[in-house]
């Protein structure tokens, strides 16, 4: 039994990206967009307007328990978050519930360390890799708080939104996890909600955007933008 | 042309004729009914009217019409799921058909069709078993398909787009609107011509009840002794209820409408959409009244809301694309109390005398004739007509629930 | 708009929950309930005109079910609190 | 046809270039009104320009087809409402004129100038209040015709059917504190709430800030000399003051629960999170009652003000003014040192009343003035000829004799204001009647609302500069930011001279207007109240006063005045009806904003549309319905093998110790016992015995398993289990909802198995692989779940895989099976298939009273279980026997398909049909050439296989059988293959 084609991994979002003309490589088994236009647009795009990207590929993680957080303290140096806090990629939702976001691929050397963490302490906590139920739109752009308050009622004024901040809440009438994940200077938004839903938040946000002149960009203008 | 109106045209001088009176509020009436509206006039109406019992109070804590008559859809149907419901509402349909004749008021009942749509194949199937069930009651009401709807309503949008297609709609020619406020005057006049005392104003705060049965009635204007007490008091039921120490299978939860500025006649149809949760239809005056389903949480606040707002006008605009120019002029909002089997609960209590009307829900307007005609009955001979007997309040003990609560999506 | 505060998130709009009806525990023992006192836990309710103790749903944030005092004519929310157990 | 020279020549309206008017003189741009071509400026009005040119009137009245002209100016009364293009019911005198405009009149026929419908005049007397109840009524029949004309002759614009949907969208807002109205004293709120450092948003109607002041003229010593050259200061100040955000041709709509405020400029919405507000709206100029007050030609002060200061259009060259206080004095004399003729001034109060600094000016410059006068009428039939003025006596009553008439073309009255105060009393403000002012007037307010300015009944700028810089501050400090300032924590403009008039209205014989839209008189209102419809509400609803565009603007205060006059009561006893919003008329489409309808599709969604397939909604989710040809779709998967995407399929995990004993109290079958690798049906109840929804669980690992819904229960069951976690039932359990996490695919038919061989090394044989049994393995190199259940009675495997290797394992599946000819299958085919093996579907052939033991599905309550969700209740059914049961049932006639829906009946002695059941499911069975199907029925019938029963089809009843059990393979072999 031979299968020819290696298996490759398509995001949601990958009908949407072939519309807009993105050309693709593959990163970590996903085929996700280089670039749709040009880098230096793209690049300039993001830095004075706005633009979304698929990253869908970043690896997500569930952490659930009432010792969740000590589980996590033992794997990680980590001090205690508050309810909606993030401290590189990991956030805290609820009392017993984190979510973990890592660079794609990660999420499985990650995982792996939770598990031994849980098993050795007996705590009772359930570990998911929720990566491919998720879709994973970044906003980018000086505009991204004025968009995201067209389609969401949240508070997105700095004092109320601050970087590493995670809010779970109605976006587009749909559930989404919005996470201020900012690239500098540039105030930047996570946000992540079913998969199925992905096209349909994807559109709706481009349909809003339009006003500020709203772009997609690929994989390359992230990477210059200073993503690792 | 009416010979009141023509008297009145040409004498100015003389004062025109009172449409009901106010009492001094009597020591002992032998029937007190709690509650103004259409349901508790036309119960007093039809005591006077078909039983010679005029010794009758009607007690409105506020202006008569103020609580669900005032506020309601204006929606007259009969074609409900259940044989039982669709008797029952067939009956109203029928007094309705000659009611402006009876009270001599014209109360602008306009038959002119009602569209229920459905979007999904599943709810073609409801569609058809209501319309099935019926046409072998005798009720006017057929499955009708695009072609036959876009004639009937020009403006909906009937093309096949992905969200919301309309798949079929059920077709009730003999439902249609009224002119609400009409029926409670109507009916309020005719009672007080027949002796009836309507005492507005007049909150109950308590009930005497002694050895289980009803001895008076506590009220902001002095006691009442009275043997028969009558809850018609819709979206209060409960809190007049639990005056008597009983719980009913009740949540009052807020519906909510509002009224468009006038607009020349496009609309000849009511259209309600189950899975939209949206009704509208186009008054005689030209403003189009459009609501939709109860609220998302139970309350008595009639404050009304502007997530109902946008709803409202999303959904619409998804049935009529041409309208997004017209302009919403006022909003407001009626409470209604939700049974479990969206069916009414009528008649006797375990309390002796304390008889009730209540779980009307969002289609209890429509009933108002045959509930004040059926419950006088009750009231008059003390044996519940075979009509209402399904809506007995121990049928939730007896689990004998009406099949109503089948139909799912809440009917207007 | 009715602001709710969650107990874990803090204020969010109404739309964001779901209500989930006054408070009303299930029978210790249902087996050792009369069909009428049955069908009363199953259907009669309080629908008190005043503060009510109900239950609520952050389903659209992070999927806590908590209960809320609120006062039903005014919809005045007095406090919300996450659900103990009480009988151990 | 007049043409665009005509209205240069004519006597044109327009003053010279005046300091503060809002158009642009040096372009000209063209518009039509009824097909007559008109010029206008830049930052004119409809209304201005219309009037710049001479055209006096606008519309005609609701009932009595009346002329109307220019009233208030402001957009409030309904007087200029206009169609434009497609957008009916326009007010004319605040939509700026666009290049091209087709401007035409609402509801006349044939013209705006000869409208026949204003006949009903003649019948008028016929026509009292509330007349439409008093007649039609018989006979009966004749109604829908009656009815037929009153609908023709109602409503105003019309609703073009090919109008666009148009573009809209929202925006939220939050901040500190709203200040709502930018008049002088919204603005010095704006500014102090903004210097404790509070974030304030400043919401103005009009295109600029100013309020008031944009438009009175600033002569000294007036009462607006000390804020005239305060507007520079307080607009340059706002500009300089970063905390404030404003916002012009925006209005508030309304006020909701916990300060959350509507707002609307053009095509946006915003809805507003604030923690305190400040109304500032001002006031409406209320219209004073005289005969033919509604005629064109009768205005407001106010209104000429705009007109003149605005746009510099004159709408009259002699005017009258008639006046209860100082206001009028300041019109007229700003209208003299136009050079208008002030052909009189009418003031209704003594001498010794009137203190306007303006006094001595103009009756030096020789304007006669009437004191202790008032109008009774206008005179002229299409406009304004002269106005009939007479004596008032010592108690205030009206001489007739000393009735004379003053020839002039415009009547201005300035007889008092109407607070615009609906979003404090929507907030909770109360409301109180001050005698000695006879204006009503909020006194309180909840914590954090505050009302300031005319809003308040203060008219002195002054006064309301330094009253509202207390409320902003105050507003702020209740945020947090600063100090309160308690001097009076609450403003009362008592202290404020009285400027309404004392009279409601005058005797006489014309009509005179109380409400312009509904064309509501005096006489109607005495009349409606004598006939018992006394209560301010009851008037409302019977006469139909205040219920038009205006919404009580206009008409608010006379109908309180004179209903409290005719009831003998206290204004105070009579009450005010309650405020709703919108405050201003809204249209649906920017209530609705940007179309938001979620919807959800399947990771392979474009496949099958590529694949031609026929989509259905099915809840939020988009399906293939089929590929074009479903029955052929389902023989495929009998004869050989078929590809059915489900993964709209609801995946729950649950983990943890405590998931066994959940599972027993939610399912009805006993699940205590279920070991590794296992799968077992389930079906859910709630506690008053109804099916839920119904499943299978696979018990994956020691401590998880996989739960599975249907698709349209996935959410409702998710929050159903997180309840029962979350109020007692949860302990040592954890519940993640895996829904999109993996997508399934359903691969079924005797071929099932070799084909999916091809693509995993795992033993797929029945003794390693039984029925009913969870397996992980490697497919097309991808590492998924598999799970053999049938729900099409075939062979059949559910491929669970992780969503984004959707496509390349289902590519790969169909690759597999190309050589077996696998065809994909949608909905459609699934129906068929599963009716043959007779399997029900939750909500369709249950519904919300349908329960496990009438559902046939008796074998799946296991009633001697201790506790489960359901059982109290399905112990009563199972003692009293279900009422009906559901049960398979085939056709007399084979190829006869009875619609679902359909009724089963018994006729009865006296032909009636009594209805005993009716039909849930049914279709043409290609597999065994018949028409199947499940349905309610009586147990009596249902329990005896074979026995026959009738359905009402098309009019006649057609005869079908009973059938127990499956179909198709009722022994169920073909799933053990």
């Amino acid at each position: 039994m031979n299968t020819s084609k290696t298996p490759v991994k398509l995001t949601p979002l990958h009908s949407a990206a072939q519309r807009l003309g993105a050309t693709f490589i593959e990163q970590r088994g996903w085929r996700i967009p280089q670039v749709y236009t040009t880098l230096e647009d793209e690049v300039v795009a993001a830095q004075e307007r706005l633009t979304l990207a698929d990253e869908t590929s970043n690896g997500k993680l569930l952490l659930e328990g009432d010792q969740a957080e000590s589980v996590l303290m033992d794997t990680f140096d980590l001090g205690s978050l508050k309810i909606n806090e993030g401290h590189d990629g990991i956030y805290r939702l609820r009392s017993d519930l984190f979510f973990i976001s890592t660079p794609p691929g990660r999420e499985i050397s990650i995982r792996k360390k939770l598990t031994t963490a849980s098993a050795a302490s007996e705590q009772f906590v359930t570990i998911t890799e929720v990566t491919h139920g998720r879709a994973e739109i970044r906003v980018i752009g000086p505009h991204s708080q004025e968009l995201l308050s067209k389609v969401c009622g949240l508070d997105f004024h700095p004092s109320a939104f601050p970087n590493e901040t995670a809010k779970q809440s109605s976006l587009a009438k749909t559930t989404q996890l919005i996470i201020r994940c900012d690239i500098g200077e540039l105030p930047a938004f996570s946000i992540i909600g079913v998969q199925s839903l992905g096209p349909y938040v994807w559109d709706t946000m481009m349909e809003a955007g339009t006003e500020f002149g709203v772009v997609p960009i690929g994989r390359a203008a992230l990477a210059a933008l200073g993503e690792e | 042309m009416s010979i009141q109106l023509i008297r009145q045209a040409f004498n100015g001088n003389r004062p025109p004729q009172r449409m009901w009176h106010s009492h001094e509020l009597k020591e002992q009436y032998d029937v007190v009914i709690i509650g103004g509206g259409a349901h508790g006039l036309a119960c007093a109406y039809y005591l006077a009217k078909e039983h010679g019992i005029t010794d009758v109070a009607v007690l409105e804590k506020s202006y008569i019409g103020a609580g669900g008559s005032g506020r309601n859809t204006a929606i007259v149907r009969s074609n409900y799921l259940t044989p039982e419901g669709v008797r029952f509402y067939d009956e109203s349909v029928k007094i309705y058909e000659q009611l402006s004749d009876e009270l001599n008021f014209n109360v602008m009942f306009s038959q002119r069709g009602h569209l229920t749509l459905a979007h999904t194949d599943g709810g073609v199937n409801t569609m058809r078993r209501r319309a099935e069930v019926n046409q072998i009651e005798g009720v006017d009401s057929r499955l009708i398909f695009p072609d036959e709807i876009k004639n009937l309503c020009p403006y909906l949008d009937v093309s096949d787009h992905p969200r919301y297609p309309i798949l079929a709609a059920l077709y009730h020619p003999p439902g249609g609107i009224i002119r609400h406020d009409a029926v409670v005057w109507g009916y309020a006049h005719q009672a007080d011509v027949r002796g009836v005392h309507i005492h507005q104003n007049t909150e109950v705060t308590g009930i005497k009840v002694k050895r289980g049965k009803v001895t008076g009635v506590e009220t902001t204007r002095g006691h009442i002794k009275t043997g028969t007490v009558l809850n018609a008091t819709a979206g209060w039921a409960s809190t007049i209820t639990s005056m008597v120490g009983i719980n009913l299978p009740l949540t009052t939860i807020p519906l909510q409408a509002c009224v468009t500025e006038p607009l020349k006649p496009f609309l000849d149809v009511v259209v309600v959409s189950g899975s939209l949760h949206v009704y509208i239809s186009q008054t005689d005056r030209g403003e189009l009244v459009m609501g939709a389903s109860v609220d998302p949480f139970s309350s008595y606040s009639m404050a009304g809301s502007l997530t109902f707002l946008e709803g409202i006008a999303g959904h619409v605009l998804e049935l009529f694309p041409s309208l997004s120019h017209v302009r919403i002029l006022r909003q407001w909002a009626g409470i209604c109390e939700m049974p479990p089997d969206y069916s009414p609960i009528m008649g006797f209590t375990p309390v002796d005398g304390f008889l009730i009307d209540v779980g009307w829900g969002t289609y209890g307007f429509k009933a108002s004739p045959i509930a004040g005609k059926t419950l006088a009955e009750l009231i008059a001979t003390g044996k519940t007509p075979t009509l209402i007997a399904p809506f007995r309040l121990s049928r939730f003990e007896e689990n004998e629930l009406v099949g109503e609560k089948g139909a799912a999506a809440v009917g207007h | 708009m009715l602001l709710l505060t969650c107990p874990n998130c803090g204020d969010r709009n109404v739309s964001e929950f779901r209500f989930g009806g006054e408070l009303s525990s299930r029978p210790k023992d249902p087996s050792a309930l009369s069909d009428a006192e049955w069908a009363n836990y199953l259907y009669m309710r309080n629908n008190v005109m005043d503060a009510q103790t109900e239950w609520w749903h952050h389903n659209v944030g992070c999927g806590l079910w908590f209960l809320a005092e609120r006062h039903t004519r005014t919809n005045e929310v007095i406090k919300t609190y996450p659900y103990v157990k009480r009988e151990t | 046809m007049r043409t665009e020279q005509d209205a240069l020549t004519t006597t044109s309206n327009r003053l010279h270039p005046k300091q503060g008017e809002v158009i642009d003189r040096s372009t000209t741009i063209r518009f039509t009104f009824d097909g007559v071509e008109y010029t206008a400026h830049p930052g004119d009005t409809v209304a201005s320009a219309l009037t710049a040119a001479g055209v006096k009137v606008l519309s005609r009245s609701f009932k009595y087809h009346r002329p109307r002209g220019l009233l208030c100016c402001s957009g409030h009364c309904p007087n200029c409402l206009v169609q434009i293009g497609d957008e009916p019911n326009v007010r004319a005198c605040t939509r700026p004129v666009e290049p091209g405009m087709e401007v035409r009149a609402q509801n006349v026929w044939p013209s705006l100038n000869r409208d026949l419908l204003s006949l009903t005049q003649l019948g008028s007397r016929f026509m009292p209040v509330g007349f439409y109840y008093k007649t039609f009524i018989r006979p009966q029949k004749l109604w829908p015709l009656y009815e037929h004309t009153l609908r023709h002759a109602a409503g105003l614009g019309e609703v073009d059917i090919d109008t666009p949907l148009g573009e809209f969208d929202k925006q939220y807002l939050h901040t500190d504190v709203v200040i709502v109205g930018g008049g002088p004293a919204g603005i010095s709120a704006a500014l102090s709430a903004a210097e404790t450092g509070a974030q304030v948003l400043l919401f103005e109607e009009n295109p600029a800030l100013g309020g008031h002041l944009r438009f009175t003229v600033p002569l000294e010593s007036s009462s607006t000399t000390k804020a005239s050259k305060d507007l520079p200061e307080l607009l340059e100040a706002v500009d300089r003051q970063p905390n404030i955000t404003v916002f012009t041709d925006t209005s508030v709509l309304g006020w909701y629960q916990d300060n959350w405020l509507c707002a609307v400029k053009g095509a946006r919405l915003f809805k507003i999170r604030t923690k305190s507000v400040v109304v500032a709206t001002g006031a409406y100029e209320t219209p004073l009652i005289f005969d033919n007050n509604d005629l064109p030609g009768v205005m407001l002060g106010s209104a000429v003000q705009r007109l003149v200061h605005l746009f510099g259009v004159l709408p009259g060259g002699q005017v009258v003014i008639v006046t209860a206080n100082e206001d009028g004095w300041d019109v007229a004399a700003d209208l003299q040192s136009l050079g208008v003729n002030v052909a009189a001034i009418v003031d209704e109060r003594e001498p010794s009343a009137c203190a306007s600094p303006y006094r001595e000016g103009l009756t030096n410059a020789g304007v006669p003035v009437f004191y202790r006068h008032t109008i009774l009428e206008a005179l002229g039939s299409n406009e304004v000829r002269g106005a009939k003025i007479a004596r008032l006596d010592g108690q205030g009553e009206i001489s007739l004799a000393t009735a004379q008439s003053l020839q002039c073309d415009l009547i201005v009255t300035s007889m008092g204001w109407t607070p615009a105060t609906e979003l404090a009393y929507m907030a909770g403000g109360k409301s109180e009647y001050h005698e000695d002012r006879a204006e009503i007037l909020p006194v309180s307010t909840p914590p954090g609302i505050y009302v300031v300015g005319r809003a308040a009944g203060t008219h002195a700028v002054n006064s309301q500069i330094s009253e509202a810089q207390r409320a902003g501050s105050n507003a702020a400090a209740f945020v947090g930011f600063g100090e309160f300032d308690e001097s009076t924590a609450y403003s009362s403009g008592v202290l404020e001279p009285r400027r309404t008039s004392e009279r409601v209205c005058v005797p006489g014989k014309k009509k005179q207007f109380v409400c312009y839209c509904e064309d509501v008189t005096d006489e109607d209102v005495e009349t409606a109240i004598a006939e018992g419809y006394d209560s301010i509400e009851l008037l409302k609803r019977y006469s139909t006063i205040s219920m038009g565009p205006c919404q009580g603007a206009m008409c608010s205060m006379n109908t309180i005045h004179l209903c409290a006059r005719a009831n003998d009561w206290t204004v105070q006893e009579t009450g005010t009806t309650t405020a709703r919003p919108p405050t201003t008329p809204v249209t649906l489409g920017a209530l609705a904003g940007q179309n938001m309808e979620p919807v959800q599709t399947t990771p392979i969604h474009q496949w099958h549309l590529d694949h031609g397939a026929d989509m259905m909604v099915a809840g939020l989710w988009l399906r293939p319905n089929h590929y074009g040809d479903p029955a052929a779709e389902a023989t495929s998967v009998r004869e050989r093998v078929g590809l059915i995407d489900v993964s709209p399929l609801g995946k729950l995990q649950l983990t943890g110790p405590g998931v066994p004993e959940l599972l027993e109290r939610i399912y009805t079958n006993q699940w205590d016992n279920l070991r590794v690798g296992r799968v077992r049906y389930g079906v859910m109840c709630n506690d008053e015995g109804v099916v839920l929804n119904d499943g299978v669980c696979a018990h994956v690992n020691d401590e998880t398993w996989y739960m599975t819904t249907t698709s349209t229960g996935a959410t409702t069951i998710f929050e159903w289990l997180q309840w029962w976690l979350q109020s007692g039932w949860g302990e040592g359990i954890h519940l993640t909802d895996l829904t999109d996490t993996y997508s399934a695919f359903n691969l079924a038919g005797p071929q099932s198995r070799t084909v999916l061989e091809k693509l995993t090394e795992r033993n797929l044989a029945n003794k390693a692989f039984p029925y009913m049994r969870l397996r992980s393995a490697k497919i097309a190199g991808v590492s998924c779940r598999l799970l053999r259940i049938g729900f099409t009675g075939e062979l059949s495997y559910e491929v669970h895989c992780p969503s984004g290797y959707a496509l390349h394992v289902w590519e790969a599946l169909m690759d597999a099976g190309r050589e077996f000819d696998i065809a994909p299958f949608g909905v459609e085919a699934q129906r068929i298939l599963r009716l043959e093996k007779a399997h029900i579907i939750v909500g369709q052939d249950t519904d919300a009273m349908s329960d496990p033991l009438s559902a046939n599905m008796a074998w799946a309550v296991k009633l001697d279980k201790p506790d489960f969700l359901g059982k109290p209740s399905l112990m009563r059914i199972s003692a009293e026997g279900p009422k009906q049961l559901l049960v398979g049932f085939k056709m007399v006639e084979p190829n006869v398909v009875p619609d679902e829906g359909l009724q089963i009946v018994e006729s009865e002695a006296d032909g009636q049909l009594k209805i005993v059941g009716w039909i849930t499911s049914s279709r043409f069975s290609p597999t065994l050439e018949e028409a199947i199907g499940l349905c309610w029925l009586p147990p009596d019938i249902a329990s005896q296989n074979g026995a026959s029963f009738t359905i009402r089809m098309d009019g006649h009843l057609a005869e079908a059988r009973v059938h127990h059990g499956a179909f198709y393979d009722p022994d169920g072999e073909r799933l053990r293959m």
